[in-house]
Parts: C-alpha cells; sequence; structure tokens
C-alpha cells in the first residue's frame, strides 16, 4: 500500500486521552442532534464517563515522557499532573453542575460539551513546549470558557463578564501571538526551544528580540494566569459569570496556563538576566495587590479571585528562584497546583450549593449560619480554606513547606520570607470567610442550600485530593517521580 | 515593437498585465446589452409573448438627400437590440438624485463595489489557449481567488442597504449578506470537491485535467468533471448557490419587489441602478464563465477530435467555445427564473444549510475516498468504493427522510420566528385533513 | 524591514483602539487589527529571513502556518465574540464598555 | 536606501493600509471603521502577494475581508447601535500616549536588530499551496486538528448565544 502523506510518527497512546475527550464532547452534541428534546441527563453521564475515562488512559502514561506528533505533544512530569487536575476538576464541575444550573434555570446542554472541550484545550496548553501548539490549546480554552461565562443568558451579570473576559482575553491574545512573532523572527522556531538557543544565534545580534519576545509572552500568560498588572478581568469576571464555570475557571483552566508559564520559564535559563526581575516583580506585585484588594472585599467569589492572584504570585517567585539556584522544579510545582486546585474546587463546590436562584453575586452575608444549618459542610469549608492559608495538615501547607524550603535551598532566602509574609497577611481575609461562616444567621435570612449526592461525591473528591495528597505523600511522590 | 521590448523588464511585465487586463475585461463588458437583450428576449419567448423587438430597426427615407444614394429606401432590422442601449443611455443622463439623510460616501461606494467585484471576478479564468492573453493572472491559487471576490460582493449590497436610510433597503441588505455567507460555504466546499479532483487550485490546470478521455477510456470525449459522478453533484450544487450568490430569481430575496420594494437597491436611480443592474448581469455572466471553466472542460471543444485539437490553443477558437458555454449558462439562468417562483426566506436557509451544504460536504468526503482508493488500489476499485458511498448515502438520506416525514405533521399555516422580531406564539395548526 | 514597521504601528494602532473605543465592537475590530499586525510580521520574518539561502524548509514554513492557525482561530472568535456582544444587546439597549460596572470593577 | 520598484509598491500599499489602520480608530461610526478595516485587510492581502505569500494572502481575502469583516457588518447593521459619542476625557490622551510610547519601546529594540534587510532570493515557495498543505498535513497535523474542534466551538458557541430561548 502507498502512503499518500508523510504522516509524522503517531502514539496513539499518548493521544489517547485528548482523544477520547475530544469525541466525549462530539458524542454530546451528536445525542442533542438525535433527540433534541433530550434533557442534559444523557450528555452528563457521558461526560462524566468520558472525563473518568480519560482520567485511566493518563493515569497509565505516568511515569515515562513521551513525544509524539514529532514535537508537537510533549508528555512530561508536571503537564501530567496538570492533565490530571483538570480531568478531575472537570468531573467535579460536572457533577455540581446539574442542582446548581437547574436552580438558575439556565441548563443548557451545549454546557457539557463545550467543558470538554475547554479541559481539551487546557490539557493541550500542558502537553506541548510547541508555541503553535500552546497558542491552539489557549485558544480551545479561553473561547469555550467565553461561551460558558456567558452561560446564563438571562443574567446581565453574567452576560457583562463574558463580555468583559472576552474582550480582555483576545486583547492579551494579541499580545501573546506578537511575541511568538518576535520569538520566530529571532529564531526561526516556534517551539519554547527557541529561547534556550538564544545565545548561539548572536552573528546578528538578536538578542532584543528574544527580551521583547519574552516580554510579550509573559503580558499574554499573565493575562490568563491572573498576574497583577494584567489582573482587571478576574475579580469581575468570578464575581459574574456562573459559579460552576468560575469553578472551573479558578481550577482546571488555570492549569493549563500555569504549566504553560512553568514551561515557558524553564525555556529561558540562558535569558535569567532578564527574566528573573520580570519575574519577581510581577510575582510581588500580584501577591501584594492580591492581598491588599482582597481585604477589603466582601464578595466571596472575589476574594478568591483575588487569592488566584495571590497564588499565581506564589508560584511565580518559586519559578523566578528555580531560574536563579538549582532545584527540583516538576514535582513541587505540580504538588503545590495540586493543593491550589483541591482546596479552590472544594470552597467553589460548597459556593455552588449555596448561591443562590438569581446568579447575583455571592457576598460574606449570605455565607452567615451556615454552621447552624449545616456542620458538615461548614467543617469542610474549614478544610478547604486551612489549605488555602496553608495551616495543618493539609495540602496546601506541605506545598507551601516545599516551595520555602526548595527556595531556601537554592539560597534565596528573601523570597522565601516574601512567600511567608504574604500568606500570612492573606490568612486575615480567609479567616473572614470563616467567621462570616460561623456567624450566627441574620433574621429572615435564612441560607438556602441543598446537598444532593453529586455534590456529595463532589466534596468527598476535593476533601480526599486535600487531605489525602499529604497522607498519601510518598506514595504519591514515588507514583509520579518514579519509573 | 522594438521600444516595447527596450523597456525595463519590469516595466515590461507591467504592461503586459495591463493588456491582459484590459482584454480580460472587453469581453465581460462588451456583452452586458447583448445579455439584457438576450434575457428580455428569452423570457419573453417562454412566458408567450414578444418582448423588445423595435428597437433599433431602421428605415431610410426614400427622398431625403441627407442619406447615401445606396440606402435610400432599406430596412435595417436590429431585432430590438438597440433597446438595452437606449435604456443604458436613458440611466445615464436622467437627474442624479440622492436622497436625504443618506451616508453619503458609502451610498457612492457602494454599487462601485459591486463593479469592481464583477469586472475582477474573472480574473484568473482562461478564455483560451494562449497563455500570452488569458487569464489575467494565472496565479496557483486561482479557485481561491474566485471565492474571495465573490465574497466580497456581499459588501455592495449590504453598504447600499445601510446607506439608504430605508427600513426596506436595510431589511434587502441584511437579507443579501445572510444569504451570501449561507451559500458561500456550500459553493466553497462544491469547488473544493473539484479542486481535489483536479489536485491544483490554478485555473489552468484544472483546464487541462478535463482534457483526458472520459473515464480513460472513451477516447473521443473528453473527461469533464460534470460527467464524473462527484463532479455531477457538485455542478448540482455549485450551479445553485452561484445563482444564489448573484441574487437571481428564485434567490432574489434581497430585492423581493412584493415584500421590499426593490430591496437593497429602493432608493437608488439613474447611473447608479444602472451600475448595479450592469454589475448583476456581468456576475451573472462570469459565473457562468467559471461554471464552464471548472465543470464544462473550459475552452476545450466537447468531442476529442484529433481534427479539432489544433484549433484548440488558438486564443480566437478557444473564446468562441468559452462564451458559447457561457451562454448555455446564461440560458440555464434565465430559464430558471422563468421557472421557479421566489423561495421564502426559511426555504432559502432550510436549502443552503440542510441541503445544499450537507450534500456538498459528503461530496468532499467521498471525494476524497475516491482520490484515495483511486492512488492506492487502482480505479475500478475506486469506481466500486465511490459508488458504493453514494448508494449506501442516499438509503441513509431516504430512511432519514422517511422517518422525518413521518413524525413531521404537516401544517396548514405556519409563521417564521425572524431574528430580532417581536415575540410571537407559534400559531402552528396541524392539519388533520391532510393525508396523503 | 519596512514590513516590521508597518505591522509594529498597525499593533500599537489596535492597542490605541482598544484602549480608547467605548463600543465593543469597534473594541473587537482594533482586536482583529492587532492580529493581522502579528500575521504580517509572521510572514516577513519568514520571507526575508527564512525563506533564503541557508535555513530549512522546516524553519521557513512555521511563519505561514501559523499565519493560518491564527485565521482559523480569529474566524471562531470572531463568531464567538459577536455572538456575546449579541446576547448583550439583547439584556441592554446600549453597551459603552467603560459602563459595565454592575460588576463594580 | 535605493528607490526600487519594490518599494514603491510597498509604499502604495502599506501607506493606504496604515491610514486605514489609524480610521479604524479615528472614525466615530462603528461601520465606517468596519470598512476601513475591510480596507486594511485587503491591502495587507496585496501586501502578503509582495511577500510571495500566495495562500496565506489569499486567505486573508476569504477569511478577514470575505468572512469576517461581512460578519461584523452584519452585526453592526442587525444591532444598528446609536452612535455613543466618544467623550473626552482623560482616558483619550492617555491612550493615545500609551500607544505612542509602546510603539517607540517596540519599535526602538526591534527595528535597529533588523535594518532595512534586503530581499534575499527565495529558495523555499513556502507561500504556494502545495508547500502548505503538505505541511498541514503533515508535521502540524495535531494543532490542524484541534482546530477543527476549536471551529466546532466556535459554531456552538456562536448558535447557543445568539439563539432565542425558546420558554
Amino acid at each position: 500500500m502507498k502512503t499518500l502523506f508523510a504522516l509524522p510518527d503517531f502514539n496513539w497512546g499518548v493521544l489517547l486521552p485528548f482523544l477520547i475527550l475530544a469525541f466525549t464532547g462530539i458524542f454530546g452534541l451528536l445525542v442533542l442532534l438525535v433527540n433534541p428534546k433530550a434533557n442534559s441527563k444523557v450528555i452528563r453521564t457521558v461526560t462524566i464517563s468520558g472525563g473518568l475515562v480519560a482520567l485511566v488512559s493518563q493515569f497509565a502514561l505516568f511515569g515515562g515522557e513521551y513525544r509524539s506528533m514529532g514535537d508537537m505533544v510533549m508528555k512530561t512530569n508536571p503537564g501530567m499532573i496538570g492533565e490530571v487536575l483538570i480531568l478531575i476538576s472537570l468531573v467535579v464541575v460536572v457533577l455540581i453542575s446539574k442542582p446548581y444550573l437547574e436552580r438558575t434555570a439556565s441548563d443548557s446542554p451545549e454546557f457539557y460539551p463545550l467543558l470538554c472541550w475547554a479541559a481539551l484545550g487546557g490539557m493541550i496548553m500542558c502537553s506541548s513546549d510547541n508555541l503553535l501548539c500552546i497558542f491552539v490549546g489557549l485558544e480551545l480554552l479561553s473561547i469555550s470558557l467565553y461561551v460558558l461565562a456567558g452561560l446564563n443568558k438571562r443574567s446581565k451579570f453574567s452576560q457583562e463578564a463574558a463580555l468583559k473576559y472576552f474582550l480582555l482575553g483576545a486583547f492579551a491574545t494579541g499580545f501573546f501571538l506578537y511575541g511568538i512573532a518576535f520569538l520566530y523572527g529571532a529564531s526561526g522556531n516556534l517551539s519554547l526551544d527557541g529561547f534556550s538557543t538564544a545565545p548561539l544565534h548572536s552573528g546578528t545580534d538578536n538578542r532584543p528580540l528574544f527580551y521583547l519576545s519574552f516580554a510579550l509572552i509573559m503580558v499574554g500568560i499573565g493575562f490568563k494566569c491572573g498576574l497583577v498588572p494584567f489582573h482587571q478581568w478576574i475579580p469581575d469576571v468570578y464575581s459574574g459569570a456562573p459559579t460552576n464555570v468560575v469553578a472551573f475557571m479558578a481550577t482546571g483552566a488555570k492549569v493549563g496556563p500555569f504549566i504553560a508559564l512553568y514551561n515557558i520559564i524553564m525555556a529561558v535559563p540562558t535569558m535569567s538576566a532578564i527574566a528573573v526581575p520580570i519575574c519577581v516583580a510581577l510575582s510581588i506585585l500580584s501577591m501584594v495587590v492580591g492581598n491588599v484588594m482582597a481585604f477589603s472585599q466582601r464578595d466571596v467569589k472575589k476574594i478568591l479571585a483575588y487569592s488566584s492572584m495571590v497564588n499565581a504570585g506564589y508560584m511565580l517567585i518559586y519559578l523566578a528562584g528555580l531560574m536563579k539556584g538549582h532545584m527540583a522544579g516538576a514535582f513541587p510545582f505540580g504538588y503545590f497546583l495540586l493543593g491550589y486546585v483541591f482546596a479552590t474546587l472544594g470552597v467553589f463546590v460548597i459556593l455552588a450549593q449555596i448561591s443562590g436562584r438569581d446568579a447575583s453575586p455571592i457576598t460574606l452575608q449570605s455565607l452567615r449560619g451556615l454552621s447552624q444549618r449545616s456542620p458538615g459542610l461548614a467543617a469542610l469549608l474549614v478544610i478547604f480554606v486551612l489549605s488555602q492559608i496553608g495551616i495543618g495538615p493539609v495540602a496546601g501547607f506541605v506545598a507551601k513547606l516545599i516551595f520555602v524550603n526548595g527556595l531556601i535551598e537554592a539560597n534565596q532566602s528573601w523570597m522565601a520570607i516574601v512567600l511567608l509574609a504574604n500568606s500570612a497577611f492573606a490568612a486575615f481575609y480567609y479567616l473572614k470567610i470563616l467567621k462570616a461562616a460561623y456567624s450566627s444567621e441574620e433574621e429572615g435570612a435564612a441560607i438556602q442550600f441543598e446537598n444532593g449526592i453529586e455534590s456529595k461525591i463532589a466534596l468527598a473528591v476535593c476533601t480526599v485530593g486535600v487531605v489525602g495528597s499529604v497522607i498519601f505523600y510518598s506514595p504519591i511522590y514515588h507514583f509520579i517521580t518514579a519509573r | 515593437m522594438d521600444w516595447l521590448h527596450n523597456l525595463s523588464p519590469a516595466i515590461q511585465d507591467v504592461l503586459s498585465a495591463i493588456g491582459r487586463a484590459i482584454l480580460a475585461i472587453i469581453p465581460i463588458f462588451a456583452p452586458v446589452p447583448v445579455i439584457i437583450w438576450y434575457e428580455r428576449r428569452l423570457l419573453s419567448w417562454m412566458q408567450d409573448r414578444i418582448g423588445p423587438n423595435r428597437t433599433g430597426n431602421i428605415t431610410f427615407s426614400r427622398t431625403s438627400k441627407m442619406v447615401p444614394s445606396f440606402l435610400r429606401g432599406k430596412k435595417f432590422k436590429l431585432f430590438g437590440l438597440a433597446q438595452s442601449i437606449a435604456d443604458g443611455l436613458k440611466l445615464f443622463t436622467k437627474e442624479d438624485i440622492m436622497p436625504d439623510k443618506t451616508d453619503r460616501v458609502l451610498f457612492i461606494l457602494a454599487p462601485l463595489i459591486a463593479l469592481f467585484v464583477a469586472l475582477t471576478l474573472g480574473c484568473t479564468i482562461p478564455f483560451g489557449g494562449d497563455i500570452r492573453f488569458t487569464p489575467v493572472a494565472d496565479v496557483n491559487v486561482g479557485m481561491l481567488v474566485i471565492l474571495a471576490i465573490s465574497s466580497l460582493g456581499a459588501y455592495s449590497t449590504v453598504l447600499a442597504g445601510y446607506s439608504s436610510n430605508n427600513k426596506y433597503s436595510l431589511m434587502g441588505g441584511l437579507r443579501a449578506s445572510a444569504q451570501l455567507i449561507s451559500y458561500e460555504l456550500a459553493m466553497g466546499i462544491a469547488l473544493a470537491a473539484m479542486v481535489m479532483n483536479s489536485g491544483s487550485l490554478r485555473m489552468t490546470d484544472i483546464v487541462k485535467s478535463q482534457d483526458a478521455p472520459l473515464y480513460g477510456v472513451v477516447s473521443f470525449i473528453p473527461n469533464w468533471n460534470v460527467f464524473t459522478p462527484m463532479g455531477f453533484i457538485s455542478a448540482i450544487v455549485f450551479g445553485v448557490c452561484m445563482i444564489a450568490e448573484t441574487n437571481r430569481p428564485p434567490f432574489d430575496l434581497p430585492e423581493a419587489e412584493n415584500e421590499l420594494v426593490a430591496g437593497y437597491h429602493t432608493e437608488y436611480s439613474t447611473k447608479r441602478w444602472g451600475i448595479f443592474m450592469m454589475a448583476e448581469y456581468m456576475a451573472m455572466f462570469t459565473f457562468s464563465m467559471i461554471f464552464a471553466t471548472v465543470f464544462l472542460g473550459g475552452y476545450h471543444f466537447p468531442i476529442r477530435w484529433d481534427v479539432l485539437a489544433p484549433y484548440e490553443n488558438m486564443y480566437l477558437v478557444g473564446v468562441v467555445v468559452m462564451l458559447t458555454k457561457g451562454a448555455v449558462g446564461l440560458t440555464v439562468y434565465i430559464w430558471v427564473r422563468a421557472t421557479f417562483p421566489r423561495l421564502r426566506y426559511d426555504q432559502l436557509m432550510n436549502l443552503g444549510w440542510k441541503f445544499l451544504l450537507p450534500l456538498a460536504v459528503v461530496n468532499l468526503m467521498i471525494t476524497a475516498t475516491w482520490i484515495f482508493a483511486a492512488k492506492v488500489y487502482g480505479p475500478m476499485a475506486a469506481w466500486m468504493v465511490g459508488l458504493v458511498c453514494y448508494g449506501v448515502l442516499f438509503i441513509v438520506w431516504a430512511a432519514i427522510r422517511h422517518q422525518a416525514k413521518k413524525t413531521q405533521p404537516q401544517f396548514q399555516s405556519r409563521s417564521v420566528n425572524m431574528v430580532n422580531s417581536p415575540r410571537r406564539v407559534l400559531d402552528v395548526v396541524p392539519n388533520k385533513e391532510v393525508t396523503p | 524591514m519596512a514590513y516590521i514597521g508597518l505591522s509594529l504601528f498597525m499593533f500599537s494602532t489596535g492597542v490605541v483602539g482598544v484602549v480608547i473605543r467605548r463600543n465593543p465592537i469597534v473594541i473587537f475590530m482594533c482586536i482583529e487589527l492587532m492580529l493581522n499586525a502579528v500575521n504580517l510580521a509572521f510572514l516577513s520574518f519568514a520571507r526575508y529571513r527564512y525563506a533564503t539561502e541557508g535555513h530549512s524548509l522546516n524553519q521557513a514554513i512555521g511563519g505561514p502556518m501559523m499565519v493560518i492557525f491564527v485565521m482559523a482561530v480569529a474566524a471562531a472568535e470572531v463568531a464567538v465574540g459577536l455572538g456575546i456582544i449579541m446576547a448583550i444587546y439583547r439584556l441592554k439597549e446600549e453597551v459603552d464598555v467603560d459602563e459595565l460596572n454592575l460588576l463594580g470593577g | 536606501m535605493k528607490l526600487t520598484p519594490e518599494l514603491i509598491i510597498f509604499a502604495m500599499l502599506a501607506g493606504p493600509a496604515a491610514l486605514a489602520a489609524v480610521g479604524v480608530v479615528a472614525f466615530g461610526s462603528a461601520i465606517r471603521s468596519a470598512l476601513c478595516l475591510v480596507f486594511n485587510f485587503f491591502l495587507l492581502a496585496f501586501l502578503y502577494f509582495t511577500l510571495s505569500m500566495d495562500m496565506p494572502g489569499i486567505s486573508q481575502i476569504v477569511v478577514y475581508s470575505g468572512a469576517i469583516m461581512v460578519l461584523f457588518v452584519f452585526v453592526i447593521m442587525l444591532l444598528n447601535p446609536k452612535l455613543i459619542e466618544e467623550r473626552k476625557d482623560l482616558k483619550r490622551p492617555f491612550g493615545i500616549a500609551f500607544g505612542v510610547v509602546l510603539f517607540g519601546i517596540l519599535a526602538s529594540q526591534v527595528l535597529p536588530v533588523l535594518g532595512f534587510e534586503g530581499a534575499k532570493p527565495v529558495v523555499h515557495q513556502i507561500g504556494s499551496p502545495n508547500v502548505i498543505g503538505d505541511a498541514l498535513f503533515s508535521s502540524y497535523v495535531f494543532p490542524f486538528e484541534v482546530i477543527s474542534i476549536l471551529l466546532l466551538v466556535g459554531v456552538v458557541g456562536s448558535v447557543f448565544l445568539a439563539k432565542r430561548r425558546t420558554d
């Protein structure tokens, strides 16, 4: 048999999670096509099972490094942890979506395929160091999320959030692309390796081009990660978009850009003269501004938005340390993401359960009385918030410990001190959430929440993630890094 | 012509390009009066009436001294050919009216865009075998140029509708843009199948690829694309789409006179209206030419006689063959206009999105399979695979249609929900009496 | 390279447009302008630096490839973006980006 | 710098393109801005042709001028937005200053590096549809497939957002 095209080497096993996720979405649409009156139950089931199967096939890949499709797909360590996290948050978000969407009367079956494809975009971002692929994955993620942010078509909040998210996101894409253009111009290469060959090309001095391209790419990625000078969209979008979508936005959708950020930083050691100051400045700004802004907020989702900025700052400062000193990067970074994702997801699961019928922002006021109505839920909230703060036997604490340890080992103690100081400061506004939850409820404002089996499973997953990742720290470590 | 050869090569290129451009515009521009006359005569013949047959008939005076002696008393019949020229003169000498409160710049710009599109649409069509004169630009993306230019045509109608400051015009413009966008997709995909068939986007290559013996066996008939199964389906899709792209009946929704006065050109008069009209006829003619090029073998004779072969590459013979094929296309245009009633808006959209687009896509996929099979297993296998594919798809389609007919209620009346119309309750009354 | 100069100019113009205009549709058009500046940069880099002697086809093809992908992405983005703009216009009669302050940001 | 035919053609195309880009920002009415943008994209396509990039150039016309901008014009007409008067507040001078500074920074970094490199002869015909098609189906097949999903997202998303709820 003659071959018509010189196809690159396929490694179907590596591509399997992508394929499963893509076809899950398409299958959901087909269900809709065959029976337009179908309620979303079938599609939801399909999506959950698709996510779980993809998760299993992803777990099977752990322990090795794979490349497929030339250099387009690359599975290395923090990326694979990221993919798992994305899939878990996909499944959890789908679990909590049904009651929430029904309550806010915006139960559209298109939600599930779009969520699937958003997760697919994030996974593609995690597993490539070709900027073309990262760009395509980023856009797949973002465009799906633009639609999802406007999921509730009757809520002005939701539509406004969608518009803001969309305009600023597209704006950031422009910067990101311009950065890629200069990188291509300087190195003739769309791969991130282009950065690491920067000084080699010094026949004509291309270094300004490299610096510029790094700066522009950081602007683009910074927008998506929510680093501070580019953070304006985050609080508004978090506060306005439907809570279940925000739950994905804050967790699964953040993982992809963070891993891409990690890959970019890992690719630029030769440029650390300019990269380190930029990163340190951005991260300190993110932490300080995020903390200060969060302090005066009354909207819970906005507090979480600012806290996500602070977390981005932690990760970036670790990466800056990574550039300067020699220390293990992949596992600590992955573990921090794990702690962040599970804790945030848990808080959002609780918020989705108590958010009201009218899809308006959730204020601290509306949390009051949670402990009286449902002590269990309040206790779980404590666990998740503690993990965010970084106290106690929870993932957040261990992750921060590893970070601080790594920074000190790399002789970057001042970075560790900045990190610790900020997380101490952050504890205040997290405690405000807890205080609201444990204060007595106001007259006539009984908190409404429901507690279906799906939400229970989702909460269990998050709790296991937050607590279990501490208990089984060393098995996880060996599973991921060994083999 | 020595001075020409002494110029620098760049300027020579520019000059030859300008020469070719003029040569290419004339065959599109010149026939417009004839086309209009032809349409009116043919239409009246089909409707059993006479049509313009007088204008231009000259009977010279028997007695006047002004007339040369050999002409005195002679009659010349032009069969009404001068009618369209007279109309044109009238249009271009009337008082120019521009309504108040129009967007003046856009109002003037709109007909010019229409003219631009109509004139440049044909720039990659080879009118004859002689590559010195034609096509104007033998670029390697010829087919895409056609798609690109034809997609620009939407602006003229849209801008005309917008700038007129008239509700009817606006509706016409909106309809036009929606219609053009919808049909462009199917058109592009239909052409894509033919591009795959020929293996090139270059128009001259597409023409050349149709010069082989039919199916590789029948030596005296050329292998025109329309004779192959996928080409036949593409030709149907493209034919419908090209009528819709030129806003001709039965797809003349943007200018439906009983709904929208005259649609996007309600406020236009005199020369601007004349330009719109000319552009429409030129576009018709060019699309017929494109159809001839892609599906009917371009400038080649319909029969491959060895005696004829040397003449095919001559410029004039090629042009004559091509123009004849174009005239056939025009005839079909007019025939369709005389035959079919105008579609309703929802019918138009359903035809475009639910019939033509899936058909074109399926055809594209089967073409790909066909080519793959032909390359890997040889032509016989390709025929079998292709025909089986078509057969299976036809059965599937018939089954779906059967199922849909069973479940779909038949309506006595129905109302269509337009975009942004005031919310209405669907008053659908299932008709019990109508039983098949 | 005058092409890059033009590309820079278009990019900056687009940024200015995004910053100073209020109509979301116009802002979106300015973003498209930025994307086209990117495309121009890619193509001129590919033509002037990598389509020439001493570079592999693999290097040279990156620019046009990226342009094709940017176009496809832009098409999808426009479809979704205009959908969002239509949806918000349904809820509110007039949209001024500066007055979108329900969310207090 | 010698005045070559290439440079003249470039100036003829780039000047109006730059003006049109300014027009997009400067015009008050959305439809004028859109037309300026169409004009700009059209000229850009010709600039691509001068770079001997036939395929990207023609796709530029098909995709941007022919599809995307028609969609823009369609939406502008459909919504027929009242002119939002552009108030003269602090935002305008600040924005323009920001743009000028951005342009200055980028240009001062980039242009000296590049200089005015002359056009070297082309050895790779990267603008031709054959080469682009080959690349799309060989080394770039993965992102190509992802793009198909992305376009599907575009279709589903826009239909979802634009359709009216039936209840």
